[in-house]
């Protein structure tokens, strides 16, 4: 196993970035729904 | 020559999750007999993927089992979910413990997903231990998982 | 009656971080003679706090140590950054470990902050080992912290 | 300890607030900073 992190098992960069781009789509979508952001 | 601490451990992750993909019906033969495994709670997961409930929370449920047997059952069952599993790994850190300290604890983090699902933040934390006949071959006694939601999802109206 | 693993965990837990607060010079009393610690590498940072680099990054560098003498050198050298110390746990996931299951390995997921600098999210993983003469009070013999980026940190121009 | 989390010790959830709306305030820094998003 190479040890320079990240290290992708099971799939590679580009197919990471695509799951990647669904999960910041979701949060774009849940932030626009939120009224008021309390942080 | 033995093989060192990071050694031993960078090549029982690659087994590990390679095994997810390619027999994950023989994956419970890396558990010792009386391991406990939290994993993702697959049951409760919906059977069809485009249920927006199942992308919009960053976070999965996990479910706590005990021993091989039960391990084995549960990959056995899950089989095709966790054939499917794709692993994106940030970081390792490591010890050793044990009264000898011969048995290793190690901590993962990254992403993982499955085909058409978004990424999940996870924390994976697993003790090895060494067989007491050859010390060069490790069990697995502890593994957990742990998701990492987003802090946006704590975000309230 | 013994005291059950969760609520050994939930004692642990009150006592190892509120003692950062009131007594960090004493926390290396937890530790086991030969444990080990990953734990915020306080030397990397700045001194000035308003140190911009210091709050961009959401992760902090850590840095091992082992034996309680040296557990108990870092908390001293560190006492002010420890005793400021403040943290909010957001889930503990506990498993049996050790030839007998009577050690308990425990995952605690949160975020951690000091005084006028923002949050940090962390991930930390604890082992705690049963005294010979009293199986009821436990030494930590591992700890791991480590530091999750939040994934906007991962976005490139 | 209360079994109810989140556990805030040697804080409270007013003061955990202002310090999560710090790195809030940083994220959102960092964002405009970039000039294309690639997730």
């Amino acid at each position: 196993m190479k040890k320079d992190f990240p290290v992708f098992i099971n799939t590679d960069a580009d197919e990471f970035v695509k799951a990647r781009a669904k999960r910041h789509e979701l949060r774009l979508k849940m932030l626009s729904s939120k009224e008021k952001l309390i942080v | 020559m033995s093989a060192t601490v990071q050694e031993v451990v960078h090549a029982f992750l690659r087994t590990y999750y390679e095994r997810m993909k390619t027999n994950p019906s023989k994956l419970s033969n890396m558990y010792a007999s009386t391991a406990e495994l939290t994993h993702v709670n697959y049951q409760q997961l919906p059977s069809d993927d485009s249920a927006l409930d199942f992308f919009l929370n960053d976070t999965l449920p996990t479910v706590k089992l005990t021993g091989k047997d039960n391990i084995n059952k549960f990959f056995t069952r899950n089989n095709k979910r966790v054939n499917d599993l794709k692993v994106k790994l940030n970081t390792v850190d490591f010890q050793t413990t044990g009264a000898s300290h011969k048995s290793i604890l190690l901590v993962t983090t990254g992403e993982l997903f499955w085909t058409d699902t978004p990424v999940y933040r996870f924390c994976q934390t697993f003790i090895l231990v060494p067989l007491l006949r050859n010390n060069d071959i490790y069990d697995i006694s502890n593994d957990i998982i742990r998701f990492i939601p987003d802090y946006l999802q704590e975000i309230e109206i």
